[in-house]
């Protein structure tokens, strides 16, 4: 086993073990601080794809930025836990899990089956071949020049989004004001 | 001389326009106005009704037919009907007794309606009715002539229920207009067999298409089709079993009994008859038929005129009768003695309707006979008058009714079709109308008084005396142009004009000649025992009401069972409400309250109810939870995944 | 180019009219683009050319390529005369309802010329999508005008209206999809909706088998249009929408919309399933013949007269499918002619029953009584209208209702016989509800008019004798003499009985 | 080699069963979970299962433009959990309340 493949299997382990306790801690900080941890395995799991520079984008995005909104909001309501941490519905219950279940089951029936040969990494590759540095400036480059528009939008979308977000959290009775 | 085709126009616009002219000012009560436009409307048309009948005179007996065809109305496939016209010796009898008759009346009506105030009305309506009979006598086909038939029936309702304030007038205008649609329907149904066995509605046409070989089947086509048009005719001329609208007719302005539910628009039945004699002369069993329910008809309304004490109403139920005669006539073939009594007996039933609307009219609004008696003195005029119409009415020579009602009886008897239980009947009903036409004459003329203190009766203005004198006087000679021939001999060789002139347009029984002549001996026996019954009868009532006032109330007692159902009409009105009417209007309330509202709209109402139904099912799944519908999501994932694989 | 205009004119003037400034002005707009209208429309008969059985004046345009629906407008003698119905109607409507409609005036008229529109354009439709789109159309504004202007109950009979006459159409749609999707069979491979194309299809029929292609497109149609006339069972709406709906919108129900189902018989369902067509046409003429004398029968004892009317033309329409379906030339000749009339005077009637519940607020027979004496020239413009109602002589019903039940007779006498019946039922129901409101002692409503100064009843003003006067007289001309309106149709009838087994259309002019 | 590559060899496949795992995670987690708060986290859970797909492509098929996508994705996830957060803390002003159990106000 080489260390490459340890250090997935692991990751892996702890992505999952850790999504896992997202759904399950009663206790929503739990599942916050779970989810963190889900974060920073993610994050491992890009270097390991050698996306270096996503990778540091995912744990200050992510795991600082995102996880501090949450558990600030969390400690903001103070819950500490709750009553019904689940739905009830028997048979809906039954019904979610079953297609969770077999959705899982479809997709990765569907990739293990569909992808028996292992795609093969071509030569003009400017992901596996290239240093730390060069990734980075390859992603530079698709994003400022060939998708710049996409970018500039995405930038103008999260200006409405933090003005929403505001105006959201801001006014008397948010979503249901009545007066 | 005037080409025919304008005085036919004349004579049939003449009228529309008087409607019109009195229609447009129909707020008007001034009463000379109206008159004097509705009578010189039918005054002009009474001229071209000469103009023309003189030039039927000279024309050859053969070609005597004057024909105009204005526009084509309707023209579908074989269907080809023209608003055409024809003056033939048939019509163009009926558009002088009905422009003459006419005239008079509406001249008579200037004096009776003077008071009222919807006079300028009433005369546009006589004269509306005056275009549409003119339509009726005159039309070229069947369908012109029932653009006529409806029009003098509409013509009719609005007349009968001209004081409409009055419910019970407006509901026998009604009754008379509904009586004669069931006959108008039938009528069409005949119009429609007659069509699609001829090819067409041409009177003209048809006579000549008649087939020669008699029709014995009761189903044949044209054994069927006259019973249809018979069926129409007895709703227009008030026959058993669609009579019951005339008595409640007389709800209506008294010279309009006398114009329309006397002289002209009941005959009209007789007159389509006639028209078509040689139809008709196909199928026996109609023929018969007709006989029979003429004869039927004569004996029970004369019965049912015995009991009545309105004078208006006896004259309705005589006029019933008399149509009988009418019926018995052409039903044993007797067309032209049919037609003859038509004419004389619009002479003098116009006459006695015109003499008790003076009645009435001097007796200010009393109908009740019980409550006249011994006029003689006060109306002298009317009076004499009606006295003339009453000795024509029972059959006194040399009256007019005596020839043409002596010429029924005898071809009842004598005519191929005929029998003795039709000359029976015929005599039985002369002998009852002698009876109460006499009765009539002496509770209201003779008599002591029995006038309320506070009446006033006073004889009629000259407008209303003028026009009885007239008819008095035709009703005397109006009969004598058709003179049998046994006392044509017997006078010195007079012809009979009223067969003559008639003969070319009359087809004959296959066999009559054979039987009818050389019985000159039966035929005089026959005669005077008409006469001598009806002398008998009419004396009898002279006795019983005149010289002994109050034995009519013991006869009454004694026979009170038969007087109870004559004096209640046979209870043919109730019956047909309770049976036919009220069950008609019950059923259709339970069709509306069972069928539409319960039964339609219920099961409309319960497919909404599953389309609810189905609604509320869906519903529990939009239950407002995201989840749910994040499962709902996940689960079409599921789905459109697991198809998009297992393929 | 007067087809698309007589179709797109109205739009217009609905536009403007909803966009109106000025209230004051609102009516006498609308009647002077109603009346436009009707002039353009005028230009039709002179330039159609009754000799021709053959669609005329033809607009052809490709509107959606792929599915082979184009627009495709034509006019030929069957919907002539109801064109000139449609654009006679409404201008008279407006001065109708000129005082009736007090409120939101600008979207009532803009409602009416979209109906206008929609009416106009399934008359003139040649194309099955096109067709079904005016069709549909024409609900929604009708829906609007009951639904805002109408009575007390006024949404139930929305609903109910609007949920028969959809339900009808759904199936249709079904239909015309499948019937476009043989069309490749004679165009040559492209899919069409032309009505053309559809008259060239010889689609397979069984006789008795009920599943077959023909029957059930026979029935999916004749479902539809049954609804709209509306035949017998499926009649429950109408009486309701009429009661509720105001007098506009009566007048245009009863004048225009039900004939859109009778005539789409004509221009639908008989061409293009002749078999079917002969074979269950029985069950049509049945179904029309138990109309005839149930409508009679049971307006007989509504206590409303609005609903008698309404009733009356169940019974009415039962006439004119009966009419349709023994399939000669007096009965379908007839047909056609019974739906002018009956537009006519039904509309006529609805008129001057709207005229009345102006005056009195009432519309229950029992309260009325001797109105004849307080307004005599309403009175005889009623019992005119009446006459022509109930068929007498000389007046326009008479010439139809003659034609069909001669028809009917070549079809079978016993049918003949029964519908007579409604003949006298007719005068019956119809005389007996003049004699109740007009005749008779003074009732309710005419007492309290005389007792009450401020209520007297006002006889006809000169704006409804204005009104009145056009329907009277077209009551009458068409009554003697029906060949100046028949002629127009004559032609095509007579190409439809002849041809009926492989009806076609072709136009002339150009066009592709 | 055959028997032991799927534990020694790392593909693609890993990395695509590995997010899809995630991915059901994240899903049972939003479609169980009552917690307002937590359904968001679910949410951020699904869309890191997508990025790792897309990175692990992005790495196999030796283009950069996944990671793009990813970096597109992240940029969305952060918007959308501050709206969310921001939507949840107006609603649990109103309501004093984060259970969605509460909120059924769209039903039909």
């Amino acid at each position: 086993m080489t260390a490459d493949a340890f250090l997935f299997w692991f990751l892996a382990f702890v992505t999952v073990v850790s999504g896992l306790s997202v759904i399950l801690m009663v206790n929503p900080i739990y599942s916050a601080l779970s989810l963190a941890m889900t974060m920073i395995g993610v994050a491992a799991i890009f270097v390991t794809l050698n996306a270096y520079f996503l990778a540091g984008v995912q744990l200050i995005v992510y795991a600082g930025a995102v996880m501090v909104l949450f558990v600030m909001v969390l400690m903001l309501f103070d819950l500490k836990h709750e009553i019904q941490a689940f739905t009830r519905g028997r048979l809906t219950g039954a019904i979610k899990i079953a297609s969770v279940g077999i959705l899982s089951g479809l997709i990765v029936g569907a990739v293990t089956m569909g992808l028996k040969t292992p795609v093969v990494i071509t030569a003009s590759s400017d992901v596996a071949a290239a240093p730390t540095v060069d990734t980075t400036r390859a992603l530079a480059e698709n994003l400022f020049i060939k998708n710049v528009l996409g970018f500039e939008v995405l930038g103008v979308m999260l200006l409405v989004i933090a003005v929403g977000a505001v105006a959201l959290s801001r006014s008397k009775g948010g979503t249901h004001a009545r007066d | 001389m005037l080409n025919h085709e304008l005085l036919i126009a004349i004579l049939l616009l003449s009228p529309l326009l008087g409607f019109f002219i009195n229609g447009i000012r129909f707020r008007s009560s001034n009463y000379l106005i109206a008159g004097a436009v509705a009578t010189v409307a039918v005054g002009i048309s009474f001229v071209s009704a000469v103009l023309l009948f003189l030039q039927l005179v000279d024309l050859s007996p053969e070609n005597r037919r004057l024909a105009v065809s204005f526009f084509e109305w309707m023209a579908i496939d074989k269907l080809r009907v023209n608003a055409g016209f024809v003056v033939d010796q048939i019509s163009g009898i009926m558009i002088l007794i009905i422009t003459g008759v006419g005239t008079l009346i509406h001249l008579f009506s200037v004096g009776y309606m003077h008071h009222d105030k919807g006079v300028t009305k009433y005369f546009a309506y006589l004269n509306l009715f005056i275009f549409n009979m003119l339509i009726l006598v005159l039309g070229d086909s069947l369908l012109t002539m029932f653009v006529g038939w409806e029009g003098v029936g509409l013509c009719s309702y609005l007349l009968i229920g001209f004081w409409f304030s009055d419910s019970a007038k407006a509901a026998a205008g009604m009754k008379a207009f509904i009586t004669n649609r069931i006959g108008d329907a039938a009528f069409i149904l005949g119009m429609f067999i007659l069509f699609f066995t001829f090819g067409t509605l041409n009177i003209h046409e048809l006579n000549g298409l008649a087939p020669t070989l008699v029709e014995s089947s009761w189903l044949g086509a044209v054994t069927l089709g006259t019973l249809m048009l018979f069926i129409g005719a007895t709703g227009k001329s008030a026959q058993i079993p669609l009579y019951v609208w005339l008595p409640d007719a007389m709800a209506g302005p008294t010279p309009v009994s006398a114009l329309i539910h006397a002289a002209t628009m009941v005959t009209a039945g007789v007159y389509m008859i006639v028209r078509l004699n040689p139809i008709f002369i196909v199928a026996p069993n109609t023929m018969m038929v007709i006989a029979i329910i003429g004869a039927a008809t004569a004996v029970l309304a004369a019965t049912i005129g015995l009991t009545q004490y309105d004078i208006k109403k006896v004259l309705a139920y005589s006029t019933v009768s008399q149509l009988g005669y009418m019926f018995l006539a052409v039903g044993v073939g007797a067309f032209g003695a049919g037609m003859f009594h038509l004419m004389t007996h619009a002479f003098f039933k116009a006459l006695m309707f015109l003499g008790s609307g003076s009645v009435i009219h001097g007796m200010h609004e009393e109908q009740d006979i019980r409550k006249m008696g011994g006029l003689k003195k006060y109306m002298p005029i009317t009076h004499f008058t009606f006295l003339l119409g009453w000795l024509a009415i029972i059959g006194i020579p040399p009256f007019a009714g005596f020839f043409s009602k002596d010429e029924i009886l005898w071809l009842a008897f004598s005519s191929p079709s005929g029998h003795w239980a039709l000359w029976a009947a015929g005599a039985l009903g002369a002998a009852l109308t002698a009876f109460y036409m006499t009765r009539l004459m002496a509770l209201t003329f003779w008599g002591k008084s029995r006038v309320d203190k506070k009446v006033h009766p006073h004889e009629s203005g000259l407008t209303m005396t003028i026009p009885l004198m007239v008819l008095g006087l035709l009703s005397i000679v109006g009969g004598w142009i058709g003179i049998p021939h046994v006392i044509g001999e017997y006078l010195g060789h007079i012809p009979n004009y009223w067969e003559h002139w008639l003969e070319p347009v009359i087809k004959k029984l296959p066999t009559s000649d054979a039987i009818v002549s050389h019985q000159t001996s039966t035929e005089w026996a026959l005669m005077g025992a008409s006469v001598l019954i009806a002398s008998i009868s009419a004396i009898t009532a002279y006795w019983m009401y005149v010289v002994r006032p109050g034995s009519s109330e013991k006869i009454k007692k004694a026979i009170r069972p038969v007087y109870e159902v004559v004096n209640n009409k046979y209870w043919v009105d109730e019956a047909y409400f309770s049976w036919i009417i009220n069950p008609l209007i019950q059923t259709s309330k339970s069709l509306w309250y069972y069928i539409d509202v319960n039964f339609i709209d219920k099961m409309t109402f319960k497919v909404a109810d599953m389309a609810m139904g189905g609604g509320s099912f869906l519903k529990v799944l939009q239950n407002g939870n995201m989840q749910q519908y994040a499962m709902y999501i996940g689960v079409g994932v599921v789905v459109v995944l697991s198809f998009v694989l297992m393929r | 180019m007067i087809l698309s205009g007589l179709i797109f004119l109205p739009i217009v003037f609905a536009i403007v009219m909803a966009i109106w400034p000025q209230r004051n002005t609102t009516r006498h707009v609308a009647l002077g683009f109603s009346i436009l209208e009707f002039l353009l429309s005028l230009t039709l008969l002179q330039n159609f050319d009754p000799e021709s059985a053959q669609l005329q004046m033809v607009e052809k345009t490709m509107w959606i390529e792929r599915f082979g629906i184009s627009y495709f407008l034509g006019i030929d003698g069957i919907s002539l005369m109801l064109i000139m119905l449609t654009t006679f109607l409404v201008p008279i409507i407006i001065l109708a309802a000129w005082n009736s409609i007090e409120d939101k005036r600008k979207g009532f008229f803009a409602c009416l010329f979209v109906l206008q529109a929609a009416m106009l354009g399934s008359f003139l439709a040649m194309d099955a999508i096109l067709f079904y789109v005016f069709w549909e159309l024409s609900l929604v504004p009708m829906y609007f005008m009951i639904g805002i202007w109408g009575g007390a109950r006024r949404v139930y009979a929305t609903i109910k209206f609007f949920i028969y006459t959809m339900s009808g159409s759904v199936l249709m749609l079904l239909a015309i999809i499948f019937l476009m999707r043989l069309t490749p069979e004679v165009t040559g491979g492209s899919i069409s909706a032309s009505l053309i194309d559809f008259y060239k299809l010889q689609i397979p029929f069984v006789a008795g088998d009920f599943f077959t292609a023909q029957t059930l497109l026979f029935f999916a149609f004749a479902l539809a249009f049954a609804i709209k006339v509306p035949l017998f069972p499926l009649h429950t709406w109408l009486p309701d929408a009429h009661v509720e709906a105001p007098t506009p919108g009566s007048v245009i129900l009863a004048g225009v919309m039900l004939k859109m189902g009778t005539y789409c018989f004509v221009r639908w369902v008989i061409p293009l399933f002749p078999e079917a067509t002969e074979h269950y046409a029985w069950i049509f003429i049945a179904v029309g013949v138990i109309g005839i004398i149930y409508g009679a029968l049971v307006a007989m004892v509504q206590p409303d007269v609005k609903k008698l009317v309404a009733y009356s033309s169940v019974s009415h329409m039962g006439y004119i499918i009966i009419g349709l379906f023994v399939m000669n030339s007096y009965g379908v000749n007839g047909a056609l002619y019974q739906m002018l009339n009956h537009g006519v005077s039904t509309g006529a009637l609805f008129i001057l029953i709207g005229m009345i519940y102006e005056r009195t607020h009432s519309r229950e027979i029992s309260k009325y009584g001797g109105l004849a004496a307080a307004l005599p020239l309403f009175t005889i413009a009623f019992i005119i209208v009446t006459l022509s109602s109930i068929a007498v002589p000389m007046t326009n019903g008479f010439v139809g209702e003659f034609l069909i039940l001669l028809g009917s007779f070549q079809y079978s006498p016993w049918m003949a016989a029964l519908s007579v019946t409604g003949v006298v039922l007719g005068a019956t129901y119809m005389l007996w509800m003049v004699k109740r409101v007009f005749f008779g002692p003074a009732g309710e409503i005419v007492q309290h008019s005389l007792s009450h100064k401020e209520h007297a009843l006002q006889d006809l003003s000169v704006r409804e004798a204005v009104v009145l006067a056009p329907i009277i007289i077209l009551i009458f001309w068409m009554g003697i003499f029906p060949n100046h309106f028949m002629d127009f149709s004559k032609t095509s009838v007579e190409h439809l009985i002849q041809n009926k087994m492989n009806y076609t259309l072709s136009w002339k002019g150009d066009g592709n | 080699m055959l028997e032991t590559s799927i534990f020694t060899e790392i593909t693609l496949n890993h990395y695509l069963v590995l997010s899809a795992i995630m991915f059901s995670l994240g899903m049972a987690g939003v479609l169980l979970r009552r917690n307002l708060i937590v359904l968001l986290m679910s949410i951020e859970l699904m869309l890191n299962a997508v990025n790792i797909s897309f990175v692990a492509f992005s790495h196999y098929m030796g283009k950069i433009d996944g990671q793009v996508m990813v970096f597109f994705v992240m940029t969305i996830a952060a918007a959308e959990a501050a709206v969310g957060l921001a939507l949840a803390v107006s609603i649990f002003k109103r309501f004093k309340e984060v259970n969605i159990r509460f909120f059924e106000h769209l039903k039909g």
